[in-house]
């Protein structure tokens, strides 16, 4: 075997951070076949209050502006609801990849504002100290931190909501935690870290 | 050591004298393969095999390559040739035709494919070349069994059926029938005509499409030459190229054509009103008993059964009262007619895609949503609204109007491939809302195709006229209103990707120029010629750049939409072509076919008919005198399932026989096992 | 008796009371059996899979490899709440896909002394079930209050249409499925137009404004199209529609009062459970107009009604232009 | 079990008809699909024509194993020869077993002159799954091809 073998084409650096959104992400995130339609810019709900429509993103994602990408407020707007996923022409899964930015922009700390990625910070260390969500101490956390002034106007629903015990006081604990801690630890140890 | 069929005899030279040529095909396949090495280990490697000549060049399909083989084979006395190139579905003839130069008898030579299926398909250097090796030797050590073949030689029979009544159709058939030969038009529907008679004006130029259309039709209908099947399908072919046998059904019309006048009264008195979803593309109506249009042709109505007041309760009879010349005939039957052709054309035409499909589109839930084909009926003089442009209603003229375009195509989640004729298509309903209705018009585009002759000065002349282009495929038509203005339309829902921005656009009208499919039923009407289709679901080509109109099976043709979304000028010269290579077979009268037959040694046979039942070609007969079996070579396709069940061995292909599959077998293994047998660490 | 695995999710106990009592209430007179999977822990939401992929996955996958081990348990593991049905799919997808996630996911799990072979359970939502499985003729049968009259807009929300992964529904976009569930139960269904748009999600706690928006458009086309009611399948989406609509209309200046009620809530008012047997007066925009209209003779239509019905409806004259029908079954676009 | 067969180069001979599974393998070529190379393909006319003798011969001659290609049911190019291949797959795959190979290193794919992406596909998978069953046993046997000769021509006779 001495014929040498031809190197596989250099990827500009610039370039692999296509690569690595499309690597991280669960599955084939298929990112590379977006043909800017703006299907996905079209579809979204939220779309009014993101930085960049989704397919901006993308066209930003594949010019390797990894810092903007990674700072975009797109991805934590995203509220999960799949239109553009069903009506992409090219089969991109859209919401995989707004799950990968979201946990890149944790990891690079790039993303300014913090009410959403506290939000999901709070959400996941309930889970992981009781096994369960508990919603109204999730809300009056989260809320008193990022919208103490829309407190008083969440007050009345807070009250209505607690008389019509539809919020529990207290948090519901899973029987087996050890066991779930187990198993997310391990599943942290697993985890390819980016950033 | 394999048991190599064309060891060195005592004399210590092999039986035949072979000569291996390797291509470089420029670096498709030097890029991968070593070829150097290839014919460096040909020449020394498998000398004893009878290898006496191996050589590599750049191009060996070049006049040049072909030359260097003819020299060696009357300078060297070669009596086999092998050249490992590309697939032999590419260049087989190519080298059997220089071989036959030299005189050496063409089933002599063999290709072994190293580029489609080694160099093109592999990326390390080292396997690439190992495997060729590989290839190249099994070719070897076939050819060596190779036999002196003489082609086939079938007569052709002059007439042609042409399958399909549309624009395609009936140019080929015209081509033909005036070229003077006889054909047979099978239309589907009670008139030819297809798809370009639904529509108004056919863009670039903006001709009025049934003012070119109906003298074809009209040519058609009357040529000496011609006989039209309309209402009919063909229920099955038997034979092969230059020899066809195919049954038709005409399906009963209850009218007696030998009576009809076509005065049209029988559809006055009907009192049955169907909405009409095929002309009319579901957006006008027509009588249970009707002519899809006026211009038909031929001129007979047909009655709908189905739809038939009379044969679903019994009585009626409204058009027998009326009809001046007794032309209904209620008792009429489906009558099968058996026809012998020596070529097929078949222009079998698209389905318009189900826009409902795109339920975000909300076609068929949000009244003013229309199709593109509902569109072109509506801008149709003679369609259900004159010509005029009106909402659902029938009678509100839009003041405003959305057209997108790629519904349903360059979408994974139908079609992958692009339409390519809606650009022009919307671009064309464009100017026509402009012209006729005065209303906004935005285009919803994803990337503009205009890319034919006068296609880009069209796509200038709408921008010109003041369309509003919005780069973005929509993403939803919806009735709910979010902000003031919005009520009581539709809005239209895209990123303006060019400006960035999600947009709402209320308008009254949206107009979806849905994608080009294969027939519903391509497939079935695939098997029933024997031809096959591609991923997409359309007739695949024998070669798409190179024979866009043959298909795999001698003596099929194809041409318009039937093989992929064409636009008219495309269609027309597709019908045109597929009746010009036609036209060749008939003038030159006969066929020369691959000799790959089965024949049968009688002594052999044990009279077991295990063969018997397994040919469906009925090419295979026992003799009971004799007890033994005859294969008849006129009949026999050469599929040689009858050889591999012979237990006695008594049938053998030509071509393939046992012998040259099992020395190929052995010579693709060759290097392995020496591998195997070598020390370790080598 | 059909059997079902049950995986409630956390708002069941909580915020989505109502939604818990119902299926409770409903469960027996349409042959259901429901077996709460053992010690489940919460599907971590849209929150858990934006921090990290694989502990998302894990902690999911806990839920189904518990539920794949119920000893003889029944292999249809129900989930009432929109997220969780989703979470629970996309693992079991996600794992069948994408071999290196399967492996991740079942060596985490390992530390638990877990497994789940993907595929081992059939993940569908209530919805799915009621109309494909029992299916509709057994839930007529058991109606004894047709809810005639009431005018109701079906909510699907996001998450139980989207993305399909098996193609359990008859359209991704204008699914049919509880429109024609409703009609079973005598109710008039709007052809909802949003019926699979956002609720908004988490964005009422992480951004208000968004949200409220969101909101704001589904009240907008459900007063638009006149319903009583908006019928949901999704503690998310009842929360935040209920919960935050005075916070909507303060935010706009709007006036929207209709009552956002779970699909099994009408099913059991139909099924002829009293209303406080199924949670009704936890909503914060009172039902009770709603409520009035079923069991009593729907009032004569009002002119305004009449002249609003007409104008929907338009008398066919014959200048229209036919309409292309729709096919009402799932799946199938026939002619 | 796998590292026991580390840098083993299973070698496959795949049979194609002259209608679909060879022209899918020259899609796969054109559009530039990669696959294994450890796959030597034979144009037949169609898979009617395989002989299981050929299969067996592939097998004793040095092929780890042996891939059967042909045009999928329904869409033979000779009308229904396909099936014949499929019966015949059927009774090789049992005479296999009887003399203790294991029957999965034979494979029948059905391609279409359209799937040259599925065809590439089932051929990696099967080099895969061959590589995991390890080198075939009898080429250790020495007597180079002779050795199965007599079994070969007994399950000729069953061939039809």
């Amino acid at each position: 075997m001495t014929t040498a073998t031809t190197a596989p084409p250099a990827v500009p650096p610039h370039l692999r951070f296509l690569e690595e959104v499309s690597d991280a992400t669960a599955g084939e995130s298929r990112l590379e076949m977006c043909i800017q339609c703006g299907s996905c810019g079209g579809s979204c709900p939220p779309a009014a209050d993101m930085d960049h429509s989704p397919r901006h993103l993308f066209a930003m994602i594949r010019a390797g502006m990894r810092d903007e990408a990674l700072r975009s407020n797109t991805p934590w707007i995203c509220v999960s609801c799949y239109h553009c996923v069903t009506r992409c022409p090219q089969e991109v899964r859209i919401t995989d990849v707004m799950y990968t930015l979201k946990s890149m922009a944790i990891h690079a700390k790039l993303y300014e504002d913090s009410t959403a990625p506290d939000f999901s910070g709070t959400f996941v260390d309930m889970v992981e100290k009781y096994g369960r969500s508990f919603e109204f101490g999730l809300a009056t956390r989260h809320y008193l931190k990022h919208f103490p002034l829309h407190l008083p106007s969440m007050a009345s629903m807070g009250l209505g909501m607690l008389t019509k015990k539809r919020i529990k006081m207290k948090p519901k604990k899973i029987r087996q935690m050890k066991q779930l801690r187990a198993i997310l630890d391990r599943a942290k140890g697993l985890e390819d870290h980016h950033g | 050591m394999i048991d190599h069929a064309n060891a060195p005899g005592p004399d210590g030279a092999a039986k035949e004298r072979i000569g291996v040529y390797v291509c470089h095909c420029g670096s498709n396949i030097a890029g991968t393969v070593d070829v150097a090495e290839v014919r460096e280990w040909a020449e020394q490697r498998l000398a004893p095999d009878g290898v006496v000549v191996a050589r590599d060049y750049k191009f060996m399909c070049s006049s040049l390559g072909q030359e260097l083989i003819e020299k060696d084979i009357k300078e060297q006395g070669l009596t086999r040739v092998v050249v490992a190139a590309c697939s032999p579905h590419l260049h087989e003839q190519t080298f059997r035709t220089a071989c036959q130069r030299a005189n050496l008898n063409p089933y002599l030579c063999e290709l072994a494919s190293i580029r489609e299926q080694v160099s093109w398909v592999h990326s390390d250097k080292d396997a690439a070349t190992a495997k060729s090796k590989a290839v190249l030797c099994g070719a070897v050590q076939r050819v060596a069994h190779n036999e002196p073949l003489e082609p086939l030689r079938v007569p052709i029979h002059p007439a042609t059926l042409v399958v399909g009544g549309g624009i395609a159709g009936i140019q080929a058939a015209l081509e033909l029938a005036d070229a003077g030969h006889p054909v047979y038009l099978v239309e589907r529907q009670p008139s030819i005509g297809g798809h370009m008679a639904q529509f108004d004006k056919t863009f670039p130029t903006l001709d009025c499409s049934a003012c070119i259309l109906t003298p074809r039709m009209v040519s058609v209908g009357t040529h000496p030459h011609i006989t039209l099947l309309t209402w009919s399908e063909v229920e099955k072919v038997d034979g092969y190229v230059g020899n066809f046998t195919a049954t038709i059904r005409k399906k009963a019309r209850f009218i007696n054509t030998d009576l009809c006048t076509g005065c049209g009264i029988c559809q006055e008195k009907c009192p049955k009103r169907v909405i009409d979803k095929e002309y009319e593309a579901g957006l006008g109506y027509r009588k249970a008993v009707y002519t899809p249009f006026p211009q038909a042709v031929p001129k007979y109505p047909v009655i709908d059964e189905p739809n038939c007041t009379y044969f679903i309760k019994g009585k009626c009879k409204a058009c027998e009262k009326f009809c001046p010349t007794d032309a209904i005939d209620f008792n009429q039957e489906d009558e099968l007619v058996t026809i012998e052709v020596g070529n097929i054309v078949l222009a079998t035409g698209y389905d318009l895609f189900d826009a409902r499909r795109v339920s975000q589109y909300g076609h068929g839930r949000l009244a003013n949503v229309f199709t593109s084909l509902e569109f072109e009926r509506m801008t149709n003089a003679s369609g259900p609204t004159n010509g005029k442009i009106v909402l659902r209603d029938g009678r509100t003229t839009p003041t405003s109007v959305g057209i997108i375009h790629c519904v349903g195509s360059r979408d994974r989640n139908y079609n992958n491939y692009c339409s390519s004729i809606c650009c022009m298509q919307s671009l064309k309903f464009a100017h026509l809302v402009k012209e006729r209705a005065g209303a906004t018009v935005y285009n919803f585009y994803i990337d503009m195709r205009t890319t034919q002759k006068d296609y880009d000065e069209f796509y200038q002349k709408v921008l010109e006229e003041g369309t509003l282009f919005i780069r973005g495929k929509v993403a939803e038509v919806t009735d709910a209103a979010r902000q003031p203005g919005e009520e009581g339309k539709l809005i239209i829902q895209a990123e303006d990707t060019l400006a960035g921005k999600q947009r709402r656009i209320p308008v009254d009208m949206v107009i979806l120029s849905a994608a080009l499919e294969p027939r519903h039923d391509a497939k079935a009407v695939g098997k029933t010629f024997g031809i096959s289709c591609s991923v997409n679901g359309f007739f695949i080509e024998k070669h798409p750049k190179l024979d866009p109109v043959a298909t795999m099976t001698e003596g099929v043709f194809i041409a318009g939409c039937a093989s992929g979304p064409k636009d008219i000028p495309a269609t027309v010269s597709q019908g045109a072509a597929a009746a010009a290579r036609v036209l060749g077979r008939i003038s030159q009268g006969e066929i020369e076919l691959e000799p790959v037959r089965a024949t049968i040694e009688e002594a052999k046979c044990s009279g077991c008919r295990i063969c018997n039942d397994l040919c469906p070609f009925n090419a295979i007969t026992f003799i009971e005198e004799r007890m033994v079996t005859e294969i008849n070579p006129a009949l026999c396709q050469g599929c040689g399932t009858c050889v591999a069940a012979c237990p006695a061995g008594a049938i053998s292909g030509s071509g393939f026989s046992n012998e040259q599959i099992l020395s190929q077998i052995d010579g693709l293994l060759m290097l392995n096992v020496e591998h195997a047998a070598a020390p370790a660490g080598v | 008796m059909a059997e079902y695995l049950l995986y409630p999710g956390c708002s069941m106990d909580s915020s989505a009371r109502a939604y818990q009592q119902s299926l409770e209430a409903i469960a027996g007179p349409l042959g259901m059996t429901l077996t709460e999977v053992d010690d489940w822990n919460c599907c971590g939401a849209t929150e858990y899979l934006g921090i990290s992929t694989t502990p998302a996955y894990a902690l999911i996958a806990r839920n189904l490899a518990i539920a794949a081990a119920h000893a003889n348990g029944p292999r249809t593991l129900l989930a009432p709440c929109s997220a969780c049905y989703l979470n629970l799919a996309k693992a079991d997808h996600g794992m069948a896909e994408e071999p290196r996630l399967n492996a991740n996911v079942n060596e985490a799990l390992a530390a638990g002394n877990l497994h789940y072979e993907p595929g081992s359970v059939d993940i569908r939502h209530l919805l799915d079930v009621m109309v494909h499985e029992i299916g509709l003729d057994d839930v007529k049968a058991k109606v004894t209050r047709p809810l005639t009259g009431l005018r109701v807009a079906p909510y699907l929300g996001c998450m139980v249409p989207r993305p399909d992964y098996h193609k359990r529904w008859s359209d991704p976009e204008h699914p049919t499925e509880l429109d024609r569930l409703l009609k079973a139960l005598g109710a008039e269904v709007i052809d909802f137009p949003l019926k699979t748009h956002c609720c908004g999600g988490h964005m009422t706690q992480i951004g208000p404004d968004t949200a409220y928006e969101l909101i704001r458009r589904l009240l907008q086309a459900a007063d638009q199209f006149k319903a009583d009611v908006i019928a949901t399948l999704c503690p998310m989406c009842q929360l935040n529609l209920d919960a935050y609509q005075g916070a909507t209309n303060k935010h706009f200046g709007a006036d929207f009062e209709i009552p956002i009620l779970f699909f099994t809530q009408l099913v059991g008012l139909a099924f002829g459970f009293e209303a406080k047997e199924l949670g009704f007066g936890s909503e914060m925009v009172k039902a009770n107009h709603a409520l009035k209209r079923i069991g009593v003779e729907p009032p004569p239509p009002t002119e305004e009604e009449e002249r609003t019905k007409r104008r929907r409806r338009p008398r066919k004259d014959s200048k229209s232009l036919p309409m292309p029908r729709l096919s009402g079954e799932r799946g199938a676009i026939d002619d | 079990m796998t590292d026991q067969h580390e840098g083993f180069d299973p070698v496959i001979i795949g049979f194609t008809c002259n209608w679909c599974s060879y022209r899918a393998a020259d899609l796969a070529g054109m559009a530039r699909i990669k696959y294994p190379p450890n796959v030597r393909l034979i144009r037949l006319m169609c898979s009617g024509r395989l002989d299981p003798t050929f299969a067996l011969q592939a097998l004793a001659g040095g092929a780890d194993g042996v891939l059967i290609t042909g045009c999928h049911p329904g869409e033979c190019h000779y009308l229904e020869q396909n099936y014949k291949a499929m019966r015949r797959f059927q009774l090789l795959r049992r005479t296999l077993q009887q003399m203790g190979v294991e029957p999965e290193r034979v494979r029948l794919v059905w391609a279409s002159a359209a799937e040259g992406q599925q065809l590439a596909d089932a051929i990696a998978e099967m080099v895969e799954e061959v590589r995991v069953l390890g080198p075939l046993s009898w080429r250790g046997q020495g007597n180079g091809g002779k050795l199965l000769r007599p079994e070969a021509e007994e399950a000729a006779e069953v061939g039809a």
